[in-house]
């Protein structure tokens, strides 16, 4: 699959690997712009929900990155993560996914080319790994009963005053 | 709808060069509720902040979003000018388009697409973003210092100097601690009681100084700024507003064969006593475990002598609570005995050594108190066992130290210091003695500390053997050790009249109950962790308290006071302002739907949440909920993601924000 | 007298999907037995009552009602296609199954016309069997059906000791579907039909419990009975005749679709009012609307009882509540 | 010791020990009932179909002469605890009858301050097994009857009770299915092991039978039911199904004791506690936890070792 | 297995020296079980444990051995019986490294062809006597209670070292053999070499080294007043009681050290005892056999160097 370009999301600490991957921006070292980071106060906050999410909106890989153990800026944050991440994987790998797909690692604020390393192994392998089917094609899936081909009938656009105005309130 | 102003910044070209900057400003414009974007060359410049003032007031903006440099970078510049357009800081956020993306890609086409990518993740971030307002808690300008030995004195000194109020807790009866236990100090040999008592008086005399001695800390509440602290002042039996110090008591006492702490067991005291003669105070205790009076009710002598009446054998136990705003724990250490160790204690005792059955093997704070002129011995290097001046001393290093089959794996930093000290002291003082060292590794690292050991070796006379002692045992009146030099490769057999043990360094006995109690993290060893091992050496993890001394890890008499005068500098900055004012990136619970499994709780490093009842009309237990102190909460989100039914969450990092951003890849 | 053999009867199911129809029938999946599109006649499975009812085949698990996204400031709608539904029999369910649209059919075509419901319904076609299985929840008989009961069916077989089935067209549909198959039928006189099972509760005075109903909407036998309801769905998701739905919508506030999809009444959420307020607060309270709905509201309103007496949610409930029991608990009382 | 090998090869358990078990239960809970130690005992009634049983609230003596005990008694009562009955509670100490499996669910609840040990009464049953989900119910329990979870049982005892009723010491020695199951999953190539929970959420319509049971399932408010945001689509389509299995297992790992009960329960019959059970062979990999043996300070995921296994980080 | 209520029944595995050099500590081990009514069974087709080379030859080849031998033991029932501190060592090392070690177990689980049976329990004779038999009810089995018999107890470096793995004792200061002396009726003195190695090793290789080391040990008990020394070990019976008349001969004049010295004559060098008695060197299943009043004949006092039967008859044991 020459084309495909993956798509990886990475969930960083803000103190440890979100500054080391400023490093490497100020470093000027070059990865391949597949990666979209969310940065977190510390990997304790991420919730594996996240990374659920992250793969059913269309990731292809998952990367999850703090602080080195020990270095964690709250102390035990990044402790915390490593058990709930390590439960996690292992859940995933029961129910089938490719934990190729995933990727954890520490990149402390001073490890700019460890983060190039990174990003680009993972990036790189999931894009001979192609794109991951699996959630998207969840997303998808419909029961039998609901007769999918259906959707898609004749469209209207909303934009009365009073609708208009409804919409916009909710967001 | 959300009125949010996009400004994608070109740095120069920093950012310009790789990117396509007005194409990300016009797809930013396109993003639902996006009601403003542009570009411009330099945005952290005057113009450019004054660009975004005036969007933010022409467009109505409740939103600002600038894809421009890191966040670590002008993150603070940008939200203090939203704030100065009126709107709150909170709201204005940064898009990562120059380190994560324009620095680090060369494909023009591929870094616009992931800037824009960068800016759609961040609108989401900023539309369900929220106004926070900074936290602000008042804060009590009265310190506790808890344990009297060099460190806290130099902490309460130093505070008590600023102008602030200090309260001091000791334990013993009396202050001053190890230090005033020692001999003569490396590297310099002075005396130590001689620098010591006058810090010992100051405190006692410091008008800022409340002094609590034979008092231990019972309880302690509240957070930062606000603690409120039961002190438990142990019954004296005797009125400290009425005893003079006179000493009367101390002579009259008919039971005085009980060995003295101070002196290692050494020296005899009376059962009421000061520990030494320079106590501060002067005020003698109660030993009541060994006073006739006590024991058998008959006796009273001291109640008879003394003359203010001071003495009160029905004194009771009391408590006062203490409101301070930080606390500074200075607790010292112990040290390691060779001793059988309890079953349930990790740490190991010396079988080889015969468990401490040898009365001749000795520590060194033992060989200190034979040392000191003040000392049972009156300085004569004496053996215990039968009083005679040994002619072969040896000392053996890193007894328990560094010894992982022991159960203890760290250095204990001082015992090669002492050590070379010992051998002068004995050298100085035996001169026709032989002092032996057996060593695995010389560690000087200190002003003039190598020197110092280099003295010792080559001046001093003393034998250093690189290698360790594998048994010894008791052969006549000598104590046979047998050990092993491994650079000459033998075994060396020794008949010595006194060993000496450089014994590790450990932290207090109760110092993980105290820890407890102020809600601070310690090691497996229990010396008390601070906050960062590098960049928060004398902050505790739990906000307001502050680590010197022994009690984190050990240290020398320098190291020491160093550690106590910085953290006393913490506690004069926290108490420079009346109010602490803190980022609001704090958990909050949803009382509503919060079960009270606390899993928040267990998980939280800074010991921010507590347990809240919520109680009907009535006044009758509804149910328990999670309560998380704003003022200690570090922000760091680990309880949000433990709740299983995410009823706390942690603002700026809110859930909702996380997900739309997930939602917009 | 018209007899199809029972393989000819598969075959009918093989012409049947030939013909691009839905065919749905009972169906192995997995290790359980569900109605389920049939690719072949050899599929269907008879031998046991599905765990689910064939309400879902008017009435999906979950459906899309419409998908919406912002386009500019406006919000652009698009609704089903519902004429792309597709023309449906269904093969094989049991008089308490096939006697269900009956019952929904005057709900679903009251005051607001479900549009959904209806275009699926007029689609489809019901070929009911009579039941000679059954077990101790069952009671049909007590609620008014019977195993042989042809309400609903639009064509409906009489399991015969030889293996074959009398036919009986009991509709137009009915008559329409035999006749599109003439050749698969026979007429004969048949064998003897199977004998029905006996049914542990036999006949309820369901004007009685409704009378009762009526004055006991406050009652001690609401707690006695009802407050060991753990709360779940079980019992109205995989009855014939709930039908209660939630509507919600699912993606982001600028893309999503709204989605249509079953409710049930023992969750603590259900009649949550936007305020926080929920008027059945409490697990009993929701447990006795289930019982008026099924054998007093719904009566009232449309002189029909919404229960079919298939013993599903006996079967399925996690703590044991038996709605037999508690109707001839009601049964018995005397005032 | 060859533990094994002193188990009993014969299964079967006749009624006679279930009608002992029931015989001592009710006389302990009509003690405590009669002596006020206890405002209601939770257990079992006979159910109206032959060898049924139902969960209930008993307060007087009269009820409690009803209490049995016997292979239909499949509930975990202490789902009574945190959910329908948690008020009772608030009135006094509560009796509860609980088997072995259900008792890890009561120190579980006590370790999430959910449950004080002072506010129970436990009369634990030394169980002998339960029915499986669709067997015959004769009345006496065979190999072929058994439920699944019963085949493995490690915690037949009930360790920590106030009183214990019944005697039968050994478990029958019987193939553990759900171990060899879950090896046999776990063996699969991962993209069949895929294939086979896909087929099997699929069929979940989210009667919320398993969450409702769980003891565990105390949240007022699942992640699961929240729109604001919506992390796991409440709708019972294949996606949102496979999310809200993988949120519970997540959610109940380190947790859950093992009671089964939402396997059990599932009308679609989806063998949810393959899931629950795997996490919780990881957790005893990872970190020699068990859940449910005894109320703890903290759970595995609620706590950490500075040596913790990180081999599968970078 | 509850003890008092079942009689008490082991796998036995002897060990090669057993079988050869050390018979006598195999017929008294024997003698004694069966006077306490202990059963003993032994490992069929049982081989050499690779003590005390192997190991430093070939680990894996040493544990592979242990393992086969764990695992033949698996077939006989009851715990591991071990008399011989050496081959108890190697076998509770063997478990100890491959319950730790999962590539190693493998490796071993590979050469040997089938599980290794990590968690059969193996225990010395010492602990069985002491711990499980029981000190009181060995007191009261005791017939000829040994009366004014002075003896130093030798543990040697094996029984309790390297301290996590044998579990038999405290690994610097045990008492167990102490506390049986004591049961047994015996003095046990207070001695300074009772934990000191006496070069097993080095038997044939340096054999120098060997009488210097178990020199120092002959004498610590002499100076003690020990009447004779008791072993668990036929490496250190051997060294001790073969060896003993070769030592007096190498360090018969009291000035010879025991050690050399590194400053010269800066540093004290131990004594030696005036008086270089012969010490019978027992093992503690001759000792306890005769407690318990087994024929001496069948105990194997013939079939030693330094003969014990001068000193038990002196002190009326015989």
């Amino acid at each position: 699959m020459p084309d495909f370009e993956p798509k990886i999301v990475a969930f960083v600490c803000t103190w440890c690997t979100y500054a080391g991957a400023d490093l490497a921006g100020t470093s000027r070292m070059q990865y391949p712009p597949n990666v979209r980071v969310l940065k977190f106060p510390c990997t304790g906050r991420i919730d594996p929900v996240f990374i659920l999410r992250a793969f059913q909106k269309g990731a292809d890989g998952v990367l999850v990155s703090g602080c080195h153990p020990g270095d964690c800026h709250y102390m035990a944050g990044n402790f915390h993560a490593r058990r709930r991440f390590a439960a996690f994987r292992a859940l995933l790998d029961f129910v089938g996914v490719d934990l190729n797909r995933l990727q954890f690692s520490w990149v402390s604020a001073a490890e700019g080319g460890k983060w190039v390393e990174v990003v680009t192994e993972l990036t790189e392998r999931v894009r001979t790994m192609g794109p991951m089917p699996e959630f998207k094609e969840l997303e998808h899936e419909e029961l039998w009963s609901t007769f999918a081909g259906a959707a898609g009938g004749k469209s209207a656009v909303l934009n009365s005053p009073e609708l208009k105005e409804a919409y916009d309130s909710i967001g | 709808m959300s009125r949010i102003g996009v400004f994608v910044c070109h740095c120069g070209e920093n950012i310009s060069r790789t990117v396509d900057v007005e194409r990300v400003a016009k797809a930013a414009g396109e993003i639902p509720g996006v009601a403003f974007s542009c570009d411009y060359k330099y945005m952290c410049s005057d113009p450019g902040q004054s660009l975004l003032k005036k969007a933010v007031a022409e467009h109505k903006l409740d939103g600002v979003l600038v894809a421009a440099c890191s966040p670590r970078m002008h993150e603070k510049t940008f939200r203090k000018a939203t704030e100065s357009a009126g709107l709150n800081p909170y709201l204005c956020e940064m898009a990562n388009i120059r380190e994560h993306c324009s620095w680090v890609h060369e494909d023009r086409e591929k870094a616009t697409e992931k800037a824009t990518d960068i800016v759609k993740l961040m609108v989401e971030r900023v539309r369900k973003g929220k106004s926070l307002a900074p936290i602000t808690v008042p804060v009590t300008k009265r310190a506790l210092v808890i344990g009297g030995g060099i460190a806290g004195i130099q902490a309460a000194l130093d505070i008590a100097d600023a102008g602030h109020r200090v309260v001091l807790v000791e334990r013993d009866p009396s202050i001053g601690g190890h230090m005033a236990q020692l001999s003569e100090t490396f590297p310099t040999l002075d005396c130590s009681q001689c620098i010591m008592t006058p810090k010992m008086v100051d405190v006692a005399n410091h008008p800022n100084i409340t002094l609590y001695t034979y008092a231990e800390i019972e309880k302690v509440d509240g957070y930062i700024g606000n603690f409120q602290v039961t002190v438990k002042h142990k019954a004296r039996s005797v009125d400290q507003s009425k005893c003079t110090g006179c000493g009367v008591c101390m002579t009259k006492c008919p039971k005085k064969k009980i060995p003295n702490e101070f002196d290692q067991g050494h020296g005899m005291r009376p059962a009421i006593y000061v520990p030494f003669p320079q106590a501060v105070p002067n005020t003698p205790v109660i030993d009541r475990e060994n006073c006739t009076m006590f024991q058998s009710g008959k006796c009273g002598v001291c109640a008879k002598v003394c003359g203010p009446g001071a003495v009160d054998y029905e004194q009771q136990d009391s408590f006062t609570v203490e409101d301070v705003g930080a606390i500074v724990v200075a607790t010292g250490f112990k040290l390691y005995t060779i001793d059988r160790k309890p079953d349930d204690s990790p740490i190991q005792g010396y079988g080889e050594f015969g468990y401490g059955t040898i009365p001749d093997v000795i520590d060194g704070l033992t060989f200190e108190r034979l040392a000191s002129a003040s000392g049972p011995t009156g300085g004569k290097i004496l053996r215990p066992s039968d009083g005679k001046e040994p002619k072969q001393v040896v000392f053996i290093q890193c007894v328990g130290s560094r010894a992982r089959e022991k159960g203890i794996s760290y250095c204990s930093k001082v015992c090669c210091m002492y050590t070379a000290k010992h051998t002068m002291l004995y050298h100085h003082k035996v001169h026709d003695g032989q002092a032996y060292v057996f060593f695995m590794d010389a560690r000087t690292p200190g002003k003039g500390y190598d020197e110092f050991w280099r003295r010792a070796v080559e001046e001093e006379e003393a034998v250093y053997i690189r290698g360790m002692v594998s048994r010894m045992y008791q052969k006549g009146d000598k104590i046979v050790v047998m050990g092993s030099d491994i650079q000459v490769g033998v075994q060396v057999e020794i008949e010595a009249d006194l060993v000496v043990l450089a014994t590790a360094v450990q932290a207090q006995d109760g110092a993980d109950l105290l820890a407890q109690k102020l809600g601070i993290s310690y090691d497996k060893y229990n010396f008390y962790s601070e906050a960062h091992a590098k960049l928060k050496p004398v902050e505790c993890a739990t906000a307001g308290i502050y680590l010197a001394g022994a009690c984190q890890g050990p240290k020398d008499i320098p190291d020491t006071v160093s550690q106590a005068s910085a953290a006393a500098a913490k506690v004069m900055t926290l108490f420079a302002k009346d109010q602490l004012e803190r980022d609001p990136v704090v958990a909050k619970v949803n009382e509503k739907y919060c079960v009270g499994c606390f899993a928040c709780k267990k998980v939280c490093a800074y010991g921010a949440i507590e347990e809240k009842e919520i109680r009907d009309r009535q006044g009758n237990l509804v149910k328990k909920v999670a309560y998380v102190n704003p003022g200690v909460c570090g922000g760091c989100g680990t309880c949000q993601a433990t709740c299983p039914s995410k009823s706390i969450e942690l603002d700026g990092y809110t859930d909702e924000q996380i997900m739309a951003m997930i939602e917009s890849l | 007298m018209q007899i199809i053999t029972e393989q000819n009867l598969r075959n009918l199911i093989d012409l049947l999907v030939k013909e691009a129809k839905l065919v749905v029938g009972p169906k192995l999946s997995g290790s359980v037995v569900l109605y389920e599109p049939l690719t072949a006649g050899t599929e269907l499975t008879l031998d046991a009552l599905p765990r689910r009812s064939s309400k879902e085949l008017f009435f999906p698990v979950c459906e899309d009602i419409l998908s919406y996204k912002r386009e500019g400031g406006a919000m652009k709608v698009t609704d089903v296609d519902r004429s792309k539904f597709p023309e449906t029999v269904l093969i094989g369910a049991p008089p308490c199954d096939a006697g269900s649209p009956s019952i929904l059919d005057a709900v679903m075509s009251w005051d607001y016309k479900d549009e959904f419901y209806l275009e699926r319904r007029r689609k489809s076609t019901i070929v009911g069997i009579a039941c000679t299985k059954g077990d101790d929840a069952c009671f049909c008989r007590a609620v008014g059906l019977s195993p042989d009961a042809e309400n609903g069916s639009d064509l409906f077989l009489t399991p015969l000791k030889d293996g074959s089935y009398a036919c009986n067209a009991v509709t137009e549909k009915g008559q329409a579907l035999v006749a599109a198959h003439k050749n698969l039928f026979a007429e004969g006189a048949g064998a003897e039909p199977v004998p029905f099972v006996d049914q542990a509760v036999q006949k309820l005075d369901l004007v009685k419990i409704k009378k009762w109903l009526e004055e006991h909407f406050e009652d001690p036998l609401w707690e006695r009975i009802a407050d060991i309801c753990v709360g779940c769905g079980a019992c109205a998701f995989i009855c014939p005749a709930c039908h209660c739905f939630d509507i919600n919508d699912e993606g982001s506030t600028d893309d999503g679709v709204r989605r249509k999809h079953w409710d049930a009444c023992g969750f603590a959420k259900f009649t949550n009012h936007a305020s926080g307020h929920n008027p059945r607060d409490v697990q009993n309270k929701r447990y006795r609307n289930r019982i008026m709905h099924k054998f007093k509201y719904y009566d009232d309103k449309f002189g029909k009882t919404l229960c079919t007496g298939c013993g599903r949610c006996i079967r399925a409930c996690p703590v044991g509540i038996d709605i037999a029991e508690i109707l001839e608990t009601i049964n018995a009382k005397q005032d | 010791m060859n533990a094994r090998a002193n188990k009993n090869h014969l299964t079967s358990i006749e009624p006679a020990y279930y009608e002992a078990v029931t015989e001592a239960i009710r006389k302990e809970a009509v003690k405590i009932l009669k002596e006020e130690t206890v405002v209601g005992v939770v257990g079992y009634l006979p159910g109206r179909r032959k060898g049924t049983a139902t969960p209930a609230l008993v307060t007087s003596v009269e009820e409690a002469e009803k209490l049995i005990f016997s292979p239909a008694c499949v509930n975990n009562l202490s789902v009574y605890l945190t959910k329908a009955k948690k008020g009772v509670l608030k009135q006094g100490k509560v009796g509860i009858v609980a088997k072995g499996c259900d008792m890890r669910a009561l120190a579980g609840l006590m370790t999430e301050s959910q449950l004080q040990r002072e506010d129970l009464f436990i009369i634990g049953v030394v169980c002998p097994g339960v029915y499986g989900f669709g067997v015959e119910r004769t009345g006496t329990l065979t190999e072929a009857n058994i439920a699944r979870k019963c085949r493995e049982c490690t915690v037949h005892m009930p360790e920590g009770a106030d009183v214990a009723a019944g005697t039968h010491a050994e478990l029958a020695d019987l193939t553990p299915e759900e171990a060899e199951e879950m090896a046999r999953i776990e063996a699969m190539p991962q993209a069949e092991r895929w294939a086979f929970w896909k087929e099997h959420f699929s069929r979940c319509i989210r009667c919320m039978a398993c969450r409702q049971v769980c003891p565990f399932c105390y949240c007022e408010q699942c992640l699961c039911d929240k729109n604001r945001p919506q992390a796991v689509e409440s709708s019972p389509r294949p996606a949102g199904n496979m999310a809200w299995h993988l949120v519970r297992a997540m959610h109940l790992a380190g947790r859950c004791g093992g009671c089964a009960e939402c396997e059990r329960v599932c009308p679609m019959d989806i063998p949810l506690n393959l899931l629950n059970r795997r996490m919780a062979k990881e957790l005893k990999e990872l970190y020699d936890f068990e859940a449910g043996l005894a109320p703890v300070e903290k759970g595995p995921l609620n706590q950490y070792k500075e040596d913790d296994d990180q081999s599968f980080i970078k | 297995m509850t003890p008092g209520k079942k009689k008490l029944s082991y796998s036995y595995y002897p060990g090669c020296s057993l079988h050869a050099s050390g018979r006598e500590y195999d017929i008294s081990t024997r003698a004694l079980f069966k006077a306490l009514n202990v059963g003993l069974k032994e490992v069929p087709d049982w081989f050499c444990c690779g003590a005390t080379p192997a190991h430093n030859v070939d680990e894996l080849l040493s544990l592979s051995l242990c393992a086969k031998n764990l695992s033949l033991a698996d077939q006989v029932e009851g715990d591991l019986a071990v008399a011989c501190a050496a081959c108890f060592s190697r076998l509770k090392t063997t478990q100890h490294h491959l319950k730790e070690d999962a590539t190693k177990r493998k490796q071993v689980e590979y050469a040997i062809d089938g599980p290794a049976s990590l968690n059969k329990p193996v225990k010395h004779i010492l602990e069985i006597l002491a711990r499980e038999y029981g000190l009181a009810k060995l007191e009261e089995s005791v017939k000829k209670p040994l009366m004014g018999l002075k003896v130093a107890a030798y543990y040697g470096c094996l029984l309790t070292r390297p301290p996590e793995v044998p579990e038999l004792d405290d690994c610097e200061d045990p008492s167990i053999m102490e506390d049986i002396l004591r049961a047994l009726g015996a003095e046990p003195v207070k001695w300074s070499h009772r934990m000191e190695c006496c070069g097993a090793n080095f038997t044939l290789s340096r054999p120098g080294v060997v009488l210097k080391l178990s020199n120092a040990i002959l004498e610590s008990a002499r100076l003690a007043g020990a009447d004779c020394i008791m072993v668990a070990c036929p490496l250190c019976h051997g060294n001790l009681d073969i060896r003993q008349k070769e030592i007096k001969e190498a360090f018969g004049a009291p000035d010879s050290t025991l050690f050399g010295s590194i400053f010269g004559s800066d540093l004290p060098i131990a004594n030696t005892s005036e008086d270089r008695r012969d010490l019978p060197i027992f093992y503690i299943t001759q000792l306890a056999a005769l407690a318990m009043g087994v024929a001496s004949q069948s105990l194997g006092f013939e079939s030693v160097i330094i003969d014990p039967k001068p000193l038990l008859r002196d002190k009326q044991l015989l």
